[in-house]
């Protein structure tokens, strides 16, 4: 079977659980706007809170996608689905991209909800002149973080104290998703006068990123999810 | 012909312990082979080398001509394994995880809904969550899955447990069909009076070593 | 002065090379210790703070170099004509003694901030680049520990640092261009006279000695920690064979 | 000591960098071969290609 029918068929599978269980709609959201709400108790001045609004988004989305990636290998854990998979002769390639492919499709979702909620509750305001920006901004980042979330998800999957092991070794890593996200955000949003086409530039960092853990996962995560 | 499993001098080690302490094992095609010893003995890590899951530290292991030493992933598309855990998806339904591993497989749509048959698990009870079935029920819809892959290589670990009388009837002809069918069966039980009569031959496993 | 004597206590890793080594390092560190402390002069700007450059711009040196060789030895082991082991525990000594080194390094660095620019900490690239560093390869060890066999253990951590090698540039550019009004790397050299200059080149000769020394022998302590798990598997494979013997 | 180097405020500053620095190393080496004195003996000579 190909990696990339594979792929898709795990990616479905993901995506149907989530539909079933509900954990991303009915914890993950809530838990998410929960996080842009306490953000502005602590930054309890309009002024501030819409100029930092773009970095806040993206800041909710890399906590929010902890438990994320946590949910999503906690589903494989549970039952032993993992090892399954494996003597399944699934190709880890297909395992990686497929996982990934769900992660990505939540993570949309939640970026699309905090982004609501910077515009509702922080009164960001979006030029249509930067949606182009948005959106290409939005799709570059939220495919390197699927790609980081999954490679470093499957390397803690299996091993003792794997809630505090993922963020000491994600958090780090995405720190260039977050300074790159944020700034082409700005920049499609106009924060502080800046201008659209400032942040293209941001746009080729957060595509290399994505290319880099993309190759990387596909062509490892066999020897890191292997116990 | 040459054997389907044949284990010489196999050493294999589980968070420094050695689980298996040179086990010596040759099993032919369309087999069913009863492995029975007290728990602890090796049984578990036995089966789960065979699939690839366990790495061989010494020794020598050719699982359906791959040398599984050398590369323990070769042998694993063919091979099926039901272990401790069921492998199952909680929250989807039976005949989904059914289709899911089945698809895995490569299997038809007919073949999956036949493997649900073949383990009573058609009709008002394939769309039920695997969350909300009792032990026995995962069991069976664990042997769909099994049955969905058709795989050349069965290994089961204890397999009978949380069964009711019905369920066991189900496995042991399902077994039978697949060795009648050339499969090879490896079965790792403690009911050893039901696992006896089903069995072709049967070794003890004792201090990580195969007794035949 | 810190007892780094090697010549007493070495033995069981210790070699002539690694003595010669060793004692090399520890005059090196002596000379250093009096010539920046004592014999060199005050800067003219920076009063006694350039004296704290002399062991940070050496240690944060070697810092980056313990995880070149980290990346190096990472890659070589995954490449299968040279798989070894011995890679594979020269890339975790390398980093352990990287993750020292950047520790003491975040440490004098911001005790010479504090003293030159009046602040522990400023968000540079160069500095916030270091910290990402040091938190990434704090994860490298622990991935190191997770468990398995010594292969397994190998072929995961190897991934991770090639990964993380190729991330610091990442890292790097991202700060620099999230910051375009950075500090002023303002480690001012050339404004050291020669006997400044001097004491620099020491403290860079002594701590190169010193890594070398330390991840010869932390290698070397792997190596034999890796050995003794194999052994307790034989002793361990006599009592398993005996108990299946006794039924 | 403190003459030569011409006392000031800066000084304190100056002795704990290089405190934490050589002191923090001599501490990681002292763990070190404290590590390897307390394994050597239980590794055999063939396990020790270097000695």
């Amino acid at each position: 079977m190909s990696t990339w029918r594979i792929a898709r068929l795990i990616a479905a599978k993901d995506l149907r659980i989530e539909l079933r269980s509900r954990v991303v709609t009915n914890q993950v959201l809530p838990f998410a706007a929960l996080v842009m709400v306490m953000f502005a108790f602590a930054l309890d001045n309009d002024n501030v809170l819409t100029r930092v609004a773009p970095g806040l988004v993206w800041l909710a989305t890399m906590f929010s996608m902890l438990v994320l990636v946590q949910r999503s290998f906690a589903v494989e854990s549970a039952d032993g689905a993992l090892d399954a998979l494996q003597v399944a002769g699934v190709r880890p390639a297909g395992i990686f991209l497929g996982k990934s492919m769900a992660l990505a499709a939540q993570l949309a979702v939640l970026e699309v909800v905090l982004l609501l909620a910077a515009i509702v509750l922080y009164q960001a305001e979006v030029a249509w002149s930067g949606a182009v920006l948005l959106v290409t901004t939005f799709v570059a980042a939220t495919t390197g973080l699927a790609f980081v979330g999954t490679l470093y998800g499957g390397l803690a999957a299996g091993a003792k104290g794997r809630e505090t092991l993922l963020p000491l070794l994600m958090l780090p890593v995405v720190a260039p998703v977050l300074i790159g996200a944020t700034r082409a955000t700005e920049a499609a949003f106009g924060t502080n006068g800046a201008s659209s086409s400032e942040g293209w530039p941001w746009i080729g960092l957060l595509a290399l990123f994505a290319a880099l853990f993309g190759t990387g996962g596909t062509l490892a995560f066999g020897s890191l999810i292997d116990e | 012909m040459e054997p389907v499993v044949h284990l010489s001098g196999v050493v294999a080690v589980l968070g420094g312990f050695p689980v298996l302490a040179g086990a010596d094992l040759d099993v032919e095609r369309g087999e069913i082979l009863l492995l029975r010893g007290p728990n602890g003995a090796g049984k578990t890590s036995l089966l789960r080398l065979c699939a690839g899951l366990l790495p061989v530290e010494r020794g020598e292991a050719i699982v359906l001509g791959h040398d599984i030493a050398a590369d323990r992933t070769a042998a694993r598309h063919r091979v099926g394994l039901l272990g401790h855990a069921n492998g199952l998806y909680a929250d989807l339904s039976v005949a989904d995880n059914v289709a899911f591993w089945g698809a895995t497989a490569g299997a038809t749509q007919q073949e999956v809904a036949a493997s649900l048959d073949r383990m009573g698990l058609s009709g008002r009870l394939a769309k039920v969550p695997v969350a909300r079935l009792s032990a026995g029920q995962r069991r069976r819809t664990a042997l769909a899955c099994l049955v969905a892959r058709r795989a050349e290589l069965w290994l089961l670990d204890e397999p009978h447990a949380g069964l009711d009388a019905a369920g066991r009837d189900d496995l042991d002809a399902t077994l039978r069909e697949a060795a009648a069918a050339g499969a090879t069966v490896m079965v790792a039980s403690h009911e050893l009076e039901r696992a006896g009569a089903l069995a072709h031959r049967v070794v003890d496993i004792v201090g990580g070593q195969v007794r035949e | 002065m810190p007892d780094l004597s090697p010549v007493s206590i070495a033995r069981p890793t210790g070699t002539r090379v690694s003595r010669v080594l060793g004692i090399a390092s520890l005059v090196g560190i002596v000379w250093l210790v009096v010539f920046g402390l004592f014999l060199s002069p005050n800067d003219a700007t920076q009063k006694a703070g350039v004296r704290i450059l002399y062991i940070h711009v050496p240690s944060a040196w070697l810092a980056y170099l313990a995880f070149i060789v980290t990346g190096i030895s990472s890659a070589a082991y995954l490449f299968k004509r040279t798989r070894s082991l011995t890679w594979d525990r020269i890339a975790g000594a390398s980093a352990e003694v990287g993750v020292l080194f950047m520790g003491v390094t975040l440490v004098s660095g911001s005790l010479w901030g504090r003293i030159s620019w009046g602040i522990y900490w400023t968000w540079d690239s160069r500095l916030t680049t270091t910290a990402f560093l040091f938190v990434t390869y704090i994860g490298y060890l622990a991935v190191r520990g997770l468990g398995g066999t010594h292969q397994q253990r190998a072929r995961r951590s190897a991934i991770i640092a090639l990964l993380a090698t190729l991330e610091v540039p990442l890292v790097h550019f991202s700060v620099k261009w999230w910051r375009p009004l950075h500090q002023q790397e303002s480690v001012a050299e050339g404004k050291l006279n020669g006997l400044m200059l001097f004491t620099l080149f020491v403290g860079i000769i002594a701590f190169t000695l010193l890594y070398v020394w330390l991840v010869l022998h932390r290698q070397r302590v792997l190596a034999m920690e890796d050995a003794l798990d194999d052994q307790g598997l034989d002793t361990a494979l006599a009592e398993r064979r005996a108990e299946g013997a006794q039924i | 000591m403190l003459a030569s180097m011409g006392v000031s405020e800066q000084t304190p500053y100056v002795i704990i960098s290089y405190v934490v620095t050589l002191g923090g190393i001599a501490v990681f080496a002292w763990r070190m071969l404290a590590r390897a004195r307390k394994i050597a003996p239980q590794v055999s000579e063939e396990d020790r290609p270097w000695t």
